[in-house]
């Protein structure tokens, strides 16, 4: 057999490989969509339905129709019928929106601003290197319930504020090592440059370095974006009835009262769009992302 | 103050990143350690400082505790199976990406679809999926030729193994990823150099590529095992714990008792043990791969 | 237009002291060049100096001016990089008017300028181009532009050449050293290639460790080294060294360096002054005379292993008992490897240094 | 026949990185694969050693057509520019590996290592691990490496392009000494045209994929084909000015503008091989003498513009209309710049070089 047919083989396996990776990884979430598209007849069947043989966007609907609590006991078919679209319903988006923006944005600022300052001037005035990376190995749950304790005392609990501040906190070190690594990727002669042609060391900063790291902050703002919004357990412990985000109405909707699969489904299409979206944007950084910098792709 | 020297300007930049860390870092922390020793139990004493002062009773408790200690053996379960299914399908799968052909971009990004998933949400994925109706047993109906009805989620150990099954789905991609960064990074010229010398493609890679992959392959690891022992959305929204007690990891053991039984001295004198046994795994295992290098 | 002064520099990274006690004038409108292998604190002595790096102990006067408390940017010297540190997604312009920018100056004042700057450097037509697209010498020579529009009193210049190919290097030296002369300016210009700073500098300093070992002008390196590191340093191919020691014989001092011994009786007083019995004989490969038969003067014979042709001479890598020797042969000397031939040293160009303090006696 | 390469040819899509090489290696021999990056001497080597298929052509080893044949039956030694040691790895597992793949009994592999190390003179380092070690030392493992398993050709990456000046003239003479002790086939990589002049017995100079010329480095510096090799070869590289042919009174003069040069000597040689009266005069720097008066009438006045000293040698760069041409002298030449210097070139050293096709005529 010459080079070129066993080329062909190797490649015909490698795709037939891939085809079935690719399966198992799409299934999932085609499932998901599948039945956020499905009546209520065909959510739970024995067989269960691969294809809904109507489908259908009153799933959508009834999540986005009048709050939860007035629909218990009803399916989605007649709920559409009945209560039209209500802007109380929209809560949960806004909420992840308004804590995930804010949050990123907070973080991103402390955090490229001690990056900047351990990538140039070493240990000296930034914070303690190792005690971030630690914050962040943590169990979400450990490092909350100490934080539910002083919030209850500090009247924080089930606030914006609160959970803004418990998210920024929890992301910053991520921030930290990720613009670290951009930054170090900057010569240092740039500042230096910049000193010598007249800058302060703030101008070194702010002229001659920050243009040339834009994409770098937009890359780490988009994936602490990501992390922020896929938070469960922050607002599960801090939030509740104040402070209602996406997958904390998800766990609604799974608790107790009957399951709703298709509603369910319907809001979990949503929460998965924009992390989806953002991630194939910055798949390339993704490696470096989740680990601290320390791979680079 | 001068601002151009450089101490004031690094403390002044700084500053920010500080406040954030020691608000929701030292501080609470202190106030789990007082709290550690106190019964308080915030239905009837609404304020920590209206709490008694017990001594190390939550410390000798938690560790009779049998529910605490089958927790942490779960996790460790889950932890040793879910890594190393993942290390595993994640070298397979980097292998397959090493070189370059046509549609490779394509494949890579629906590869690793799973993992930008909100793990809450794969929870709630899974649950569907594992149903006794669900397609995952039709899948098996149509292998075995027969209709199967396993109970996934109501039988205590498949429950576990969903669990595994759910993080395996969800973070293969990124053990992959790192891998194959790892992988394409390597320098070609050793491997040249070993092919000249003789060595087959299997000797190559046993001899040259895995010893010089060492690195990244601990560094894919010890992120992972992080990640995995911080396990608690998906399985809250999966299994919920159950049945019974038989997925409750630790977060979740923790979860239960500090929220649902509200007993905060002794939840607080648990997650203090945790985080100082995770804390001397960080330092002395997980961060030396990872540190940077400042 | 100042000249530098630095009195008794010292600066530690850690536990190394990288420029330990350093004290050197540079005058104005020199081309004072810093020579050393990598390592020997060149970078770290132009830093010093610039201000961005503070030194442990010691002093910096840029003219009569003590700048050591003084920030960088109002030192008034300009630095290229090794790497020129030019901002890759902005136009030449805007590379060159940055330092302007920042001194608030007004717009047209600041077009004429860099554009006169351009026209001295002939980049002009490359203006409105971004860094990315601009070759490795053009790129030199807008890293040089953002140095000239302040007109700085100092140019500080660290090894700006290495990364050019051969052919530019040579150009880009001619160019730096015409543009050196024409502004009349002070400039510090750091180098590991001894080829570089012979032909460029007014005067060098040879530094090892930190540590100036000589500080004059390029012939007085070449023709009367310091110690033995300056005489290594300097000169390609490098000098020979053999060590030896001195015995007396028949009231004659002969220096034995195992292949052969060489009479020094006529050095004999500076010998006994200056060091013991233990030394090192030097010769350039230059003033090592090759032929084909034994000749009157002959020292010793030896096998020809390597032959490099040098256009016209070739340079002869030649071995005795455990020794290479390097000898330059003239035009149309034949030899291969393995040829026998034999050498003979002009014993009025041979250095001799102590071995035990490497320091020169001749 | 060590190697023989017949109508080797290689395509990336629209690229065409070597077309048409043909060349032959005796074995035995020592030949320099030379020319600038991008050339195509990569690929050429890449496609001997079996990391790369060639478009068309054939490769013979030793009269083995390799074509087919993968890596490793190739009985080939590669020496990668970066060395490529196994750096995990001690010294001994490394100069071990081939012959462990080799099924070698352990005292064989234990007897062939030891042999190596003492040649290579790394016996010492053998039990440390490779990553911690000097440049030159991992060069010698990378050497040594790959001859354990007594390839039949050895292949260098630019083996010495890593190492600092003095190293790499060091390990120039030990390849040289090595290759010919072992009567080894060796086909040497580089860009430096120095490196490649001294140490092969054979050159081919390659540009843009193709081969220019192929022969002794005396024959190449001497009686360059072309225009390129003309100017690759030799540093400083050789002056080239523009001139046209002009017969008058039965003479033949080469008219610079700034001068005339009477070659009627050469009219008929030129004539045939010329392509029209457009030539290129090239002259070497060291064929260039410098007078301080005219002498005879090929004098020529010119304006001292820089002098560059290099120790030994000075190179003078003189300005005639509006070309610079470079000298050199011996060292210590002192001028003023824009002083008058009269120049003469050495008639029988000068080249004349057809403009359009860049051929060598003379």
């Amino acid at each position: 057999m010459n080079r070129r047919a066993i080329g062909i083989l190797r490649n015909l396996f490698r795709y037939v490989a891939l085809v079935f990776v690719s399966l198992l990884a799409l299934f999932p979430i085609y499932w998901m969509f599948s039945t956020s598209i499905k009546l209520a007849n065909e959510w739970v069947a024995t067989p269960s339905v691969w294809f809904p043989s109507k489908p259908v966007l009153l799933n959508y609907q009834f999540i986005f129709s009048m709050s939860y609590e007035y629909l218990i006991g009803r399916v989605p078919e007649e709920a559409a019928a009945f209560y039209p679209f209500s802007w109380a319903s929209m809560k949960p988006i806004f909420d992840s929106l308004i804590l995930s923006t804010s949050s990123t944005l907070i973080a991103l600022f402390a955090g490229t601003l001690s990056a900047y300052v351990l990538s140039r001037y070493g240990r000296k005035g930034a914070p303690p290197p190792t005690f971030p990376l630690m914050y962040r190995m943590f169990p979400p749950v450990m490092v909350i319930i100490p934080v539910v304790i002083m919030y209850a005392t500090l009247r924080l609990t089930d606030t914006y504020l609160g959970i803004i501040i418990l998210y920024s906190t929890l992301t910053v070190p991520l921030v930290l090592w990720l613009m670290k690594s951009f930054f170090d990727e900057i010569p240092r002669e740039i500042d230096e440059a910049a000193i010598l042609d007249g800058c302060s060391l703030f101008g070194a900063f702010y002229r001659g370095v920050l243009p040339l790291i834009k994409a770098g902050l937009a890359v780490t703002g988009l994936f602490i974006f990501m992390l922020d919004w896929s938070d469960f357990m922050g607002v599960l412990l801090l939030g509740g009835r104040n402070v209602v985000t996406i997958p904390l109405k998800l766990a609604e909707y799974t608790s107790g009262h009957g399951e709703l699969y298709g509603p369910m489904a319907a809001m979990g299409v949503i929460a998965v769009i924009p992390p989806l979206i953002f991630g194939i944007l910055i798949q390339k950084y993704l490696v470096r992302g989740f680990t601290f910098g320390a791979v680079k792709a | 103050m001068d601002f151009n020297n450089p101490k004031t300007f690094s403390r002044l930049f700084g500053l920010p990143m500080n406040a954030l860390l020691y608000f929701l870092g030292v501080f609470p922390i202190v106030l789990l350690i007082y709290v550690s020793f106190t019964d308080w139990y915030p239905i009837g004493q609404q304020y920590f400082w209206d709490s008694h002062f017990i001594g190390a009773r939550n410390f000798i408790d938690f560790l009779r505790d049998p529910l605490f200690g089958m927790s942490v053996l779960r996790t460790v379960i889950v932890v040793v199976v879910a890594i190393t299914l993942e290390f595993v399908f994640g070298l397979i799968l980097a292998l397959l990406f090493v070189d370059r052909f046509p549609g490779k971009a394509i494949f890579v990004s629906i590869a690793v679809l799973p993992m930008m998933s909100v793990p809450a949400v794969t929870g709630y994925i899974f649950r569907m999926l594992f149903l006794y109706a669900g397609p995952v047993n039709d899948v098996l109906s149509a292998i075995a030729g027969t209709r199967v009805s396993v109970g996934w989620l109501t039988t205590g150990w498949l429950a576990l193994v969903s669990v595994i099954l759910m993080d395996v789905w969800q973070w293969t991609p990124l053990m992959f990823l790192i891998l194959l960064s790892g992988l394409l990074a390597l320098p070609q010229d050793p491997i040249n150099a070993a092919y000249i010398l003789g060595a087959s493609k299997w000797q190559t890679f046993r001899h040259v590529m895995l010893p010089m992959m060492k690195t990244v392959m601990l560094i894919a690891v010890v992120i992972r095992t992080m990640e995995a022992i911080k396990l608690f959305d998906g399985v809250f929204l999966m299994t919920h714990g159950g049945p019974g007690y038989s997925t409750q990891t630790v977060s979740l053991y923790l979860y239960e008792i500090g929220f649902k039984y509200v007993r905060f001295g002794y939840t607080a004198a648990m997650a203090i043990t945790v985080l100082l046994v995770l804390a001397l795994f960080t330092r002395y295992v997980a961060i030396r791969p990872l540190r940077p290098k400042v | 237009m100042v000249k530098v002064t630095l009195q008794g520099l010292t600066k530690t990274f850690g536990e190394k002291p990288v420029i330990s006690d350093l004290s050197l004038q540079v005058n104005d409108k020199e081309f004072f060049c810093i020579l050393g292998y990598p390592g020997a604190g060149k970078t770290t002595l132009l830093r010093l100096i610039a201000g961005l790096e503070k030194q442990d102990k010691g002093d910096v006067y840029l003219g009569d001016r003590l700048v050591n408390d003084v920030h960088p940017g109002d030192r008034d010297v300009a630095m290229i990089f090794q790497n020129l540190a030019l901002y890759p997604n902005r136009t030449v312009f805007d590379n060159m008017a940055f330092p302007l920018k920042v001194r608030k100056m007004g717009r047209t004042d600041l077009k004429n300028r860099v554009q006169e700057v351009a026209k001295t450097l002939k980049i002009e037509h490359l203006l409105d181009r971004t860094i990315v697209n601009l070759s490795g010498g053009e790129r030199q020579r807008v890293a040089i532009g953002r140095a000239l529009v302040r007109r700085p009193q100092v140019f500080l210049v660290d090894e700006p050449l290495s990364n050019l190919d051969a052919l530019l290097r040579l150009e880009m030296r001619a160019e730096l050293k015409r543009l050196q002369r024409e502004l009349g300016q002070t400039f510090i210009y750091a180098t590991p290639d001894q080829l570089e700073a012979m032909s460029m500098g007014d005067r060098i300093v040879a530094l090892k460790e930190g540590q100036p070992q000589q500080v004059d002008v390029p012939e007085a390196l070449y023709n009367s080294p310091r110690n033995r590191f300056v005489a290594s340093l300097v000169g390609s191919p490098a000098m020979n060294f053999m060590e030896g020691s001195c015995k007396q014989a028949d009231r004659r001092m002969m220096l034995d360096v195992g292949p052969f011994k060489i009479d020094i009786t006529r050095f004999q007083e500076t010998v006994e002054r200056a060091a013991g019995s233990e030394l090192i004989l030097g010769i350039r490969p230059e003033h090592v005379r090759v032929s084909r038969g034994r000749g009157r003067n002959s020292t010793c014979e030896v096998v020809v292993y390597v032959v490099e042709p040098l256009g016209g001479e070739m340079i002869l890598h030649l071995g005795v008992d455990a020794q290479l020797i390097k000898a330059l042969a003239p035009p149309g000397f034949e030899a291969k490897y393995g040829d026998r031939i034999w050498i003979e040293f002009d014993p009025d160009k041979i250095y001799l240094f102590d071995k035990k303090t490497q320091e020169a006696i001749l | 026949m060590g190697l023989r390469i017949e109508n080797l040819r290689r395509e990336f899509g629209e690229l065409v990185a070597v077309k048409d090489l043909n060349l032959t290696v005796e074995t035995g021999e020592f030949v320099s694969l030379l020319g600038p990056s991008g050339c195509g001497k990569s690929t050429t080597l890449n496609m001997i050693a079996g990391l790369l298929h060639p478009t068309s052509g054939r490769i013979f080893i030793d009269d083995v057509l390799v074509n087919e044949l993968s890596p490793r039956d190739r009985r080939v030694g590669l020496v990668f520019q970066n060395y490529a040691v196994f750096n995990y790895m001690t010294v001994y597992d490394n100069l071990a590996f081939g012959l462990k793949l080799r099924k070698t009994p352990k005292n064989e592999i234990d007897k062939q290592v030891k042999e190596v190390a003492d040649f290579l003179r790394i016996a010492d380092v053998l039990k440390k691990r490779a990553g911690g070690l000097r440049l030159d030392q991992l060069q010698r493992i990378a050497i040594g490496r790959s001859m354990v398993v007594k390839p039949s050709l050895f292949l260098l990456d630019e083996p010495l392009s890593n190492l600092d000046p003095a190293l790499r003239a060091v390990m120039r003479v030990e390849l040289k000494k090595m290759q010919k002790e072992l009567k080894q086939t060796v086909m040497y990589v580089t860009h430096d045209q120095l490196e490649a002049m001294t140490m092969c017995e054979r050159v081919a100079v390659m540009n843009k994929g193709e081969l220019q010329q192929y022969d002794t480095p005396t024959v190449i510096y001497h009686h360059p084909k072309n225009r390129f090799v003309a100017n690759f070869i030799g540093s400083p590289s050789m002056n080239f000015l523009d001139c046209s042919l002009v017969e008058k009174d039965g003479k033949a003069l080469l008219d610079a503008g700034a001068f005339t040069l009477d070659i009627t000597h050469l009219h008929e040689i030129v004539r045939a091989q010329a392509t029209g009266t457009e030539l290129v005069m090239g002259v070497r720097p060291e064929d260039i003498e410098i007078m301080n008066q005219p002498s005879g009438a090929d004098s020529v006045p010119t304006s001292v513009y820089l002098v560059e000293q290099l120790g030994a040698k000075s190179l003078v760069s003189m300005s005639l209309g509006n070309t610079i041409i470079k000298a050199l002298t011996p060292g210590g030449f002192r001028a003023d710049v824009g002083e008058t210097k009269w120049i003469r070139y050495q008639r029988d050293k000068i080249h004349i070089i057809d403009k359009k096709t860049g051929k060598v005529a003379v």
